[in-house]
């Protein structure tokens, strides 16, 4: 028997597959027992009332897809009311991801949200920052460090952070979700994205531009996973195109702990569930005893076909 | 390779819940007329536990310059648990549905479903209306037989460009509704007089409900009638979908309710909906 | 007949058809005849010689590919005696690509590539600045504002500024460009990714990242075109992921005056002269007098179906 | 439709280095043992002033879970300009000769081409040793044609896993080479026994020039073999490649050179190098 279980933080997860936020709800329970997936991660929430975005929401991009749902949310509320006890029927751990337009709002509803059957809080600071001009808090080291800290004091619940790609400082970012005390990281979220219809001029997204995610985002989500394995020491979460067994190893290899999987779930409903058990068969067939021998098992020290020259450019 | 379901549902799930991903063969995918083509599938019996008005979501193949990402949602156009089949009528409207056309006897294609919420027809309703064009005629269809199995009567009007692009009639017909078309190019189509044909009917047998789906025009002549008779109905709408499942909130439609104006998601608590909450678009 | 030139400052060009820095060369003319082509624009070139990223170079993502090229170069004195003269014989304005290690090497680059027969100079300030701890130049609006001052100081060339995707700031860096003294910008450069071969666990490319460029790509520039048309005044080039005659379309309604072809011109050698002749068969076809029409033509507040709800949150 | 080249080549390039994107017929795309698949296509005349030790980047379709992006090189096995003829002789490694397998006849394929350096043969060499194994053949056949045309003697080595694996011996001996095959199951394809057969030759009939390509152990022997008896030589290199014109600088690989060590590209100063130059992998 190989051993799937792997460790994000306090937290040991069963198998290291969970759906990424946004992309997954209460509804999946119609297709297959939610039971079978590491933790279980809710769309993000706010604590007010709010509508999301005009449609249309979404849109196709060559194999791959744009959306700009914005964050419908009934609000903190009704959350714990209803959601909270729907997942209780649930092993699997709740992972409640929450977002908000300051800093001092999101960790008031931090706090809010831990209560018991939350086991840890997702914070998805790749949403917008009113105070800094609209930035996504994870676009900067300085406002992540300071909405981690404000985070960190408004809960004793495990905290991961979401970091967004539309940065050029993802190993500082990283650093300073970490600093500010972050348990683990979830790299990466959405790509700021565009798309016209050309004959009939519009932008095809309601709200003009809108996140890229699917295998296009692959490579850009896995340079920054890597880069952030090698930046801190807390448990690095891989998300972004993972949509078969392969993606999931890359990830592994790369440094990721565990992996959440979005859009693919949206072309294949069960694709979790059979990466689930393509993971078990490939450890099985390689004789490697657990999952945790992937982790970070990248050989980045051969890539090069020789060693006779190399520069510092891309 | 047979058709098959690709994962095990939990018991817990109510049967009339449970959605499947399942690999279905085709057995056939012929065109109807110029524009409308019926795509056959030999299907697993379990996903066949359908309610008209509910749909699949479909992954159109990657074919020749077609490269289709998203599922596209379809109309269950019949479902025949006896036999396991499945059927969709559908119509080329981009690069999913053309890359459908493309689809062989005995190829697979996988579908999702069946998903969202179907019709109703209440007891006590004896006197179906049904409204439809094009391809939304795909929609109501299988509301036909339901209504034939429940020994309701049915009128079905008809619309179309051209009476040569007038569907299923023949199918309508043999399920014992009565059918009423009506044409652009006969120039019987329009609103004024559809309104008169309807008009008349309500005068004369009666009707319980309307069902339509797809035209704002339609919309809001049944809108109408219905507020002025009394007369409840349903109409099935459509909206980008990704997940098809409830879970992005992507397939959104505003609709009217007591404290204003709410969101709901066409795949989940429609693709049907009360005639009177719909709001034109 | 329909008018395809574009005026891009000073420049006019008969087209908007140009290749991207780096997927062109001399080689090309032994395809079809250069003249054909809005403008030629050369692989960035350094002051020094250098030979370039380790191979594996390039490698394939999902219907993209990754590359670190890097930037081997032959030097400047060698580029001005052999490449100016083979380009002289062609009638399409030379855009020479230049960079550097320092602002101020960059800037003197810049002054000894001032010669006749170049009639702009691209500087690929998407470069890592080793003054800035490796940063691109492009990925802060600081760094930016200062290395196109100097650039700006040391010619009296056009000056094109090719920007990064490597940023979460790409109105701010676009502004600063044109504050710094820019002609037009081209946007953008590649983004950095990387892709890991899971049966060896190497990186698949030598220099472990490098930069994805191709369809998947083409959302996140366009939406980066589209952002700096509304940002700046001087024209925007658009550039990423460009295959078909609709990806022209759809850069130019975004905002973009010119475009930049890469890598489709590698899998399809002929894609620019096919894609000039697409043009001017839209246009006839729609009844367009110029391609100039085109420009910024995008119906962005039509966008969304209703009006009755937006928010900022994408 | 037929082959035909998609774009005009301006009159100032000379002809022999004239390059075509052009579509092409396949004739017939067929496996030749278990490994080895021979592609024959219908092509356009201009294409066809080729050198041997040429090759063509293609196109390989996008067709079932295969989704190849960029092009694949292939060196030219065959080209005929009299009955508009180009053949490659390919091996199944991974997505894009996996989807070329799936070529049928009549489809068409998208070859840019003739790509790079081919082989010399100086007009006063006329023992030409030739020296490949498995895929290799493929580049080193059209030598072999060329050989007979301009009335050389040939020596080919073909060596192989299994004596089934050897491929084009017919087509070799057709030619008027003399063959001799090695195989690692018959015990005859290590680097000693090679290296007797070689000092054979050279001793015997005497060796004007080597010829090969892909193999670092047969690179090796012949260098040293070269070295020794002043014999030039040319090996046909390979290496990762995304334009094939020269222009991206990807496929580059080392050399040596008077003044250290240099890169090339394999696509455009290559594939074809001098022997000594080229650097073990
Ligand atoms: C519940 C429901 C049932 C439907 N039933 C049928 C049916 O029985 N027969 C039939 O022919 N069509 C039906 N449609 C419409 C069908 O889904 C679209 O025609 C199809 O998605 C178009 O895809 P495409 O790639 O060919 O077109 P494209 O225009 O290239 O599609 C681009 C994108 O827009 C989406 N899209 C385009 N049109 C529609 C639309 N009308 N509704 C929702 N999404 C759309 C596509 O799914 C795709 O994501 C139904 C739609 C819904 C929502
Ligand atoms: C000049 C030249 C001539 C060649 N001639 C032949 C021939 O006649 N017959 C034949 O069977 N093969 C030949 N090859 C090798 C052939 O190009 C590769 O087998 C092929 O590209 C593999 O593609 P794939 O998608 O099947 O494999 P994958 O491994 O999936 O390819 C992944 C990527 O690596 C590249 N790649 C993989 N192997 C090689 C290789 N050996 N050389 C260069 N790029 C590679 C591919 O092009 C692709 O970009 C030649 C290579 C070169 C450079
Ligand atoms: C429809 C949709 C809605 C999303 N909503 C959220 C969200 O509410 N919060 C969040 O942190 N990420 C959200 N995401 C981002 C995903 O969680 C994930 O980071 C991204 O899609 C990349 O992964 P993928 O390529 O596997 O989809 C959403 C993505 C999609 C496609
Ligand atoms: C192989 C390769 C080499 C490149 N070299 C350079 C370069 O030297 N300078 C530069 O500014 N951009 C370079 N680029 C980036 C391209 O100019 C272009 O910005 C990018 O590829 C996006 O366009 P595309 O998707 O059309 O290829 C290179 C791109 C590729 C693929
Ligand atoms: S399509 Fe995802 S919620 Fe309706
Ligand atoms: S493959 Fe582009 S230079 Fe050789």
């Amino acid at each position: 028997m190989v051993d799937l279980s792997v460790q994000i933080g306090d937290l040991c997860l069963k198998n290291p597959i969970m759906p990424a936020s946004g992309t997954f709800s209460e509804d999946l329970a119609t297709v297959f027992d939610l039971n079978q997936l590491g933790a279980l991660v809710t769309k993000t929430i706010t604590r007010g009332i709010r509508q999301g975005n005009p449609t249309p929401r979404v849109c196709e991009v060559s194999g791959s897809m744009l959306n700009s749902i914005g964050i419908p949310s009934k609000g903190v509320g009704p959350f714990i009311a209803d959601m909270v006890p729907f997942y209780q029927a649930y092993n699997s751990p709740l992972v409640v991801s929450i977002s908000g337009n300051t800093a001092d709002e999101f960790a008031r509803l931090c706090e809010e949200i831990s209560v018991p059957g939350v086991a840890a809080i997702e914070v998805n600071i790749s949403c917008p920052n009113i105070e800094e001009d609209g930035k996504a808090f994870a676009m900067r080291p300085a406002s992540t460090l300071d909405v981690m800290r404000k985070l960190r004091a408004a809960t004793d619940l495990p905290l991961w952070a979401k970091l967004t790609p539309n940065t050029g400082e993802t190993s500082d970012v990283a650093r300073a979700a970490e600093e500010g005390g972050a348990d683990a990281l979830v790299v990466s979220n959405t790509m700021l994205s565009m798309s016209i219809d050309v004959k009939s001029r519009k932008p095809r997204l309601g709200n003009l531009m809108g996140g890229l995610s699917g295998p296009s985002l692959k490579p850009i989500s896995l340079r920054m996973a890597y880069q952030c394995a090698k930046a801190v020491d807390i448990p690095v979460i891989g998300c972004g195109g993972i949509s078969t067994i392969d993606d999931v190893l890359e990830y592994l290899i790369a440094g990721a702990s565990a992996v959440q999987v979005g859009t693919a779930t949206f072309i294949h409903p069960t694709v979790m569930v059979q990466m689930i058990g393509a993971l078990e068969a490939y450890l099985t067939e390689h004789n490697i005893p657990s999952v945790r021998d992937l982790i970070g098992s990248v050989r980045d020290e051969e890539a090069a076909d020789t060693v006779v020259f190399m520069e510092a450019a891309p | 390779m047979t058709a098959a379901v690709l994962h095990v549902t939990p018991d817990s799930v109510p049967a009339n819940e449970r959605v499947f991903e399942s690999e279905c063969l085709v057995k056939s995918n012929m065109p109807v007329n110029n524009d409308y083509r019926l795509l056959i599938l030999d299907a697993p019996a379990e996903i066949l536990n359908c309610t008209p008005g509910q749909f699949f979501h479909i992954q159109c193949p990657v074919r020749g310059g077609h490269q289709p990402y998203l599922r596209r949602p379809m109309s269950i156009y019949g479902y025949f648990p006896e036999k396991g089949e499945l059927q969709f009528l559908y119509k080329i409207a981009g690069e999913g549905t053309a890359a459908l056309a493309e689809l062989e006897s005995g190829e697979s294609l996988n579908v999702v479903g069946p998903l969202g919420q179907g019709f109703h027809i209440a007891d006590d309703w004896q006197n179906l209306l049904l409204l439809a064009r094009g391809v939304g005629l795909a929609t109501l269809a299988p509301l036909a037989l339901e209504a034939q199995r429940l020994g309701k009567k049915l009128t079905a009007i008809c619309s179309a460009r051209s009476p040569e692009l007038l569907m299923s009639i023949d199918y309508f017909r043999d399920l014992g509704a009565e059918i009423i078309t009506v044409t652009d190019r006969e120039g019987t189509s329009d609103l004024a007089h559809l309104q008169g044909v309807i008009e008349g009917l309500i005068a004369g047998p009666g009707i319980d409900a309307f069902y339509t789906c797809g035209s704002n025009r339609l919309l809001k002549l049944l809108q109408e009638l219905g507020a002025k008779h009394g007369i409840p109905g349903e109409i099935a709408l459509e909206q980008q979908m990704a997940c098809g499942l409830g879970m992005c909130q992507c397939c959104v439609r505003s609709f009217r309710a007591e404290n204003g104006i709410v969101h709901k998601r066409v795949c989940k608590e429609g693709p049907v909906f009360d005639l009177q909450e719909a709001m034109g678009w």
